[in-house]
């Protein structure tokens, strides 16, 4: 590759196009089922397959923990996961800003091999644009996943049961909390890193320590708060939080106490909200425990009847108040 | 009105102060502070200490308990 | 003896209104769930405490003027983007191409002013006395930066005006533990005089539950009162620095609150000398009639005169999502928190 | 849906986000596979499978003849189809900038709605994301979708053989066109619309002609000339074109003749590139003439064992050469 | 240099003229070319008219086929 | 009667070097294979008759300095977008975030000028006699509508005196038809005088064909000749109106030719009156030394010189998708046509 720089040219769909493809993406998503034709022809799953997309446009595209190419594989793997679907097959589009300097892309392309790689799924088909100066903010990736729902175990949203434990796979809002930090400039410092990680491995420990399991959900975009609204109103319960079990890191407590933000709305992009009978819970925190992205996993309250579609905080005072429903933008706060 | 923040100062440069609440450091004004030291906390409000503060706790709470309640 | 909280949950004395001024109160009152542990004779009334909720329409407008027609980046703490002025709010104004840019404190955007000199910047200054002298210090900063591009848009109030214009709303304030470590509490003493009682109230769930107990034995004992419940923090004196720069760069106006009108000497401009980092004067700002949404009874919450569930569009035409009036913006906001915990 | 416009709150992942999914997107795209979770749970397809993605930056996001919305379909669509793969699921993926016309937003998702019911093609998962002002130039989509191969028949870009003929479903250039002079200020005014179009139906009828096909393409970015210069190469044949029987539209000669631009190297978003048996020829172009978009399918050249990698014009006077190779972005010029 | 269109005229205006080109229309500058009018046919570069041209074909090569090579 | 291809295909008199000067022949007699018909004695030079071929690298660096330090809007011809400066090309500079805006003729530039009234607007006038009057056009436009936001950055070139410089290199020029429309023929007839041989050529299949015939019928005359093959669109005077115009409004001056170095009094540049629009004096233009490629052998190949395929990078550090030179920029370059066409 010659140049330094993503051109319009290399958009235009001839020669430079190939190029690209095959000295960036190619080198590095080589596998026997990526297509150079325009579409991937696979073998398809066996029994059920769940097919998942997602956009990524984070920004600024590097962060500490990672980059948006290892979110865009994390992002898709994990939404197929929550599923309790094996990742078989990912295709990935980009959409590139003219002038984009090509070792940011290289280095983008290398974090998927590595991230797709781990979580065994092939990367089968892509697509390359670029958009003109200032029509896109760098780099976008959009991936779509498609796997192979595991016989034995159901989840969904709705499935949620009164009784049932909630746990989560790790301490929350530290994606949310970097990509803040790095993205304003709000002059804190602090050593936090994003949680961004692959977890079909972490799944499938969990579906093999039991099978009676209710709901599997990643806690992206909005954060925990979000996710367990949700699931209270797609399962019609209640949900009771102790707010003192939510494991949370330190430096997120102080950064959220300057800017005035609850950690249960901060994005994370490697943990899991798990909800399972009772009488498994314990298991399932010990299976957590030893796989690498949730050693600090914990059960942070249960579902509950009364109180349908809403979220209840245990205080530290032993009070019971709601959760604040979650409001749109993250807006840091004096008052 | 008024978000605060209980914090740690640890750093003193020239009217500006460096805190540390649970890991989280920024500067921040110590204009309105006299004497601020290494060590010492102090409530911090839209970046400004306002405040200097006796202890991170609120454990004096009780003694006003004991003094206008018992 | 009792704790703060057995005294609250058994208090069987007369019906009492206690105000808390502070929005943050308002908010931690909310999140720890005290409101449930009182009983029936104790209402609690969210006061104008909350420098959003008290942003009068006109002043978005203006902001938003500036932005819009004089191409200028506005800095603003975050609390503030979502207010809806007469036509939108600071986040609809970014829709159509406005800079609105949050900082965390006065000085950042100070300084976002000093790295970009091809911007004209302007920070939009509100609050009560705590936050008036970050505010000042900025526009100080800027005088020794010798910058030129930046300018402050003044809606800083202050709380004395408020408290006797409300004295009729409550029979105890929780004082804004914040404002007094400021001010100190002086004036909080010689109110008493007047007859008006209160407590300054910190913000951890003890220091609030001691404030309010504190509140309501002082009350059943039948005469005016003040006591200091946040003393780590809050001293007679305050803080004497932040006095004098005050004083030294601002002096007192005429002032206009969302839902309460126009309050003499309740708010603050910058004075003479200072009047180059003011945005109005700066700008040559035209005389902006804001239009409030005529169904908000902001106002009337505010002053007790009325719930939140009280307004017909609560909860319908006005919701966190889509907020009508500024009580409905900010967690601090009477209507927003009714709304989200109940 | 009470706002006008897309704001950051629709994209934060709260309650807003699900009203414009609900009030936008899932009233439009209803069907059985849809799902509100994070990903479908689908039946996969008999046979092999084929799989597709691409990202649509299209600038104007409206043009004569459709918008990104029925673009987006299409152009998946018409890769699968490409395959000789029924289309069955498509997910997509929109980036939308903060203040876009939520108006705009419905038009885009009718037209994507028609588009898909018309392909017969369901959607089955989506997301959204709202990129601050000036992040995105309007609206992205990214689309990936999911086919059934229909067996009997294999085509791809490397089985181009000597003495087949080569097809084209119409004339050429007039999605490049259109968007040329809608984007571009210059002052042309020509009653031009785009071709584009789902090609699926087209696709079936021609495989229910005949199974002797080789190679099917959309001569999508950089047109029927670069496709021919891709098939050319993948096969390692030579391609001989017959300039004069090329079908382009008078208004597109002329754009083209006033900005010194080539219709060979213009988008296409409805026409499809077949090569075949000579002996099939006749009756493909007439099936083709039969079917809704490609009333004027020709026959434009010959696969040829010479030339190997290239594409040779017969030119107007009898004579034979090489077409230019496909160059990068498209200027119009003057010299 | 200078590619030339050959184009006819359907409109002329204060010195500047509409062409047409199998069906593309552009208004050009027709201040080179005096007493322009609807129907003629012109050479057009770069946005302007630089000549009248008898005819849009190019049929008098044969003239000069004859007068040369015969 | 023998047909023009006839007579071409079987050619059988001494050897001839036929120079095409216009880039546009280039481009047509490559894309009709012309070339494949001519039998060995028949030498086609591409000349230097493409101005994006001739264009120095410093032209290239100089708006690459307005655009991206003076903060100017560049309109230019497509052509120009890819080819190379000393650093980078114009899309380079667009990468780092100037404003490239291709347009289709210099009224459009002026049009654009007048509806960005708050943008710096510069035109990259390049050209020959045909283009010429129309950045002239422009820049009366633009004083007629009183714009201060509009230049134009002249490297206008004519053609008599490249035929002076190449007259050595070929026995028969195609002449530039299009130059011609504007010139007329009167100076090709009159440089039969000095033994410098040539026809006016048309761009149609038909045009060309005959064009080449008649050379090479009338070069086996042996005399010095000239024939104006294109007789529907040049006549003898050319166009009267352009002459006019840009007599008025620019004046000879010495001009840097890539490859061929400085010919005296080839190039053009505003006259005095009408240096408000002139790029170079609005923004006090420094003057910049563009470097071009030392391995580029794009002069030799546009004197004849050398082929395309003599450079020692041809077809390996340069392609179309990468040009070293400028005349392997555009299709009309020599090298360009020579890479893709063979
Ligand atoms: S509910 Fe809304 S409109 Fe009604 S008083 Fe509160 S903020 Fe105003
Ligand atoms: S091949 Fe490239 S470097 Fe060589 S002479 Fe031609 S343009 Fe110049
Ligand atoms: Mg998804
Ligand atoms: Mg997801
Ligand atoms: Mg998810
Ligand atoms: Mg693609
Ligand atoms: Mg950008
Ligand atoms: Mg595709
Ligand atoms: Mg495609
Ligand atoms: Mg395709
Ligand atoms: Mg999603
Ligand atoms: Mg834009």
């Amino acid at each position: 590759m010659e140049n330094k720089t993503v051109t319009m040219a290399h958009g235009a769909g001839g020669k430079q196009t190939s190029e690209l493809i095959d000295e960036v993406f190619k080198a590095h998503f080589a596998n026997d089922d990526l297509t150079a034709d325009d579409a991937a022809v696979l073998v398809p799953p066996a029994g059920r397959m769940a097919v998942s997309t997602d956009g990524f446009i984070v920004s600024p595209a590097f962060f500490p923990g990672g980059n948006i190419g290892k979110l865009s594989i994390c992002g898709t793997v994990n939404d197929l996961a929550c599923m309790g679907a094996k990742p078989l097959y990912l295709t990935c589009a980009f959409v590139i800003e003219e002038g984009y300097p090509m070792e940011k892309l290289e280095e983008i392309a290398t974090a998927m091999e590595k991230t797709a790689k781990e979580a065994g799924v092939h990367i089968v088909s892509g697509d390359t644009k670029v958009a003109g100066k200032g029509q896109v903010d760098g780099v976008f990736i959009t991936t779509t996943g498609m796997g192979q729902i595991e016989e034995g175990v159901t989840v969904g949203g709705e499935l949620a049961k009164p009784g049932d434990a909630i746990i989560v796979t790790g301490d929350i809002g530290r994606h949310g909390c970097t990509i803040l930090l790095e993205r304003e400039d709000f002059g804190i410092d602090a050593d936090v890193t994003s949680d961004c990680a692959p977890l079909w491995n972490t799944v499938k420990a969990v579906m093999d320590t039991t099978h009676d399991l209710h709901v599997i959900r990643d806690a992206t975009r909005g954060g925990v708060g979000t996710v367990l609204y949700e699931i209270a109103g797609q399962s019609n319960v209640g949900i009771r939080l102790n707010a003192e079990a939510v494991p949370v890191q330190p430096e997120v407590k102080g950064v959220c106490g300057m800017l005035g933000l609850e950690p249960l709305y901060l994005a994370c992009e490697g943990r899991l909200v798990i909800m399972a009978s009772k009488k498994e819970a314990e298991a399932i925190v010990e299976t957590l425990k030893k796989c690498p992205y949730s050693a600090n996993a914990a059960i942070i309250g249960e579902v509950m009847e009364e109180e349908a579609g809403r979220v209840i905080m245990e205080t530290e005072i032993g009070t019971q108040a709601l959760l604040p429903q979650p409001g749109g933008e993250l807006l840091p706060r004096i008052c | 009105m008024c978000v605060g923040l209980s914090a740690k100062v640890v750093k003193i440069n020239n009217g500006t102060a460096v805190i540390d609440a649970d890991g989280a450091k920024r500067e921040i004004s110590a204009q309105l502070l006299e004497d601020l030291e290494p060590g010492d906390y102090v409530m911090v409000h839209a970046g400004v200490a306002i405040a200097k503060i006796t202890d991170e706790d609120d454990n004096e709470t009780e003694e006003l308990m004991e003094e206008f309640l018992s | 003896m009792k704790t703060a909280r057995e005294i609250i949950e058994t208090y069987d004395g007369p019906k009492v209104r206690i105000m808390e001024v502070c929005g943050t109160h308002t908010h931690e009152i909310f999140r720890l769930g005290i409101r449930k542990l009182l009983p029936k004779q104790v209402e609690l009334i969210s006061g104008p405490g909350c420098p959003v909720c008290v942003t009068p329409v006109s002043f978005i407008d203006e902001a938003i003027y500036l932005a819009l027609e004089k191409d200028v980046t506005i800095c603003t703490f975050g609390d503030l983007v979502r207010v809806p002025g007469t036509k939108m709010s600071l986040a609809g104004a970014r829709e159509q191409g406005a800079k609105i840019h949050v900082v965390y404190s006065p000085a950042d955007a100070e300084k976002y002013a000093k790295e970009h000199s091809e911007e004209q910047v302007t920070f939009l200054s509100v609050g009560f006395e705590t936050t008036t002298p970050a505010g000042c210090l900025s526009v100080k900063a800027a005088r020794e930066d010798h910058l030129d591009n930046y300018s402050i848009l003044v809606a800083n109030k202050t709380m004395p005006q408020a408290y006797e214009k409300l004295k009729n709303s409550a029979d105890v304030f929780l004082y804004p533990g914040h404002v007094n470590a400021i001010t100190g509490t002086r004036l909080c003493e010689d109110l008493t005089k007047e007859g008006i009682s209160g407590v300054v109230a910190g913000f951890t769930a003890k220091e609030l539950l001691t404030a309010l107990a504190v509140s309501l034995v002082k009350f059943q004992e039948g005469k005016p009162f003040f006591v200091n419940c946040y003393p780590r923090v809050v001293t007679r004196d305050g803080s004497k620095e932040a006095q004098v720069l005050v004083d030294e760069m601002m002096e007192a106006c005429d002032c206009e609150w969302r839902g309460l009108g126009i309050i003499p000497k309740s708010g603050m401009k910058l004075r003479k000398e200072w009047q180059d980092f003011d945005a109005r004067i700066k700008y040559q700002m035209p005389k902006i009639e804001g239009k409030p949404n005529p169904a908000c009874r902001c106002g009337d919450v505010l002053q007790g005169k009325c719930k939140p569930s009280d307004c017909k569009v609560f909860g319908k035409g006005c919701t966190p999502q889509h907020p009508v009036g500024a009580c409905m913006v900010s967690g601090e906001g009477a209507c927003s928190a009714y709304y989200q915990y109940s």
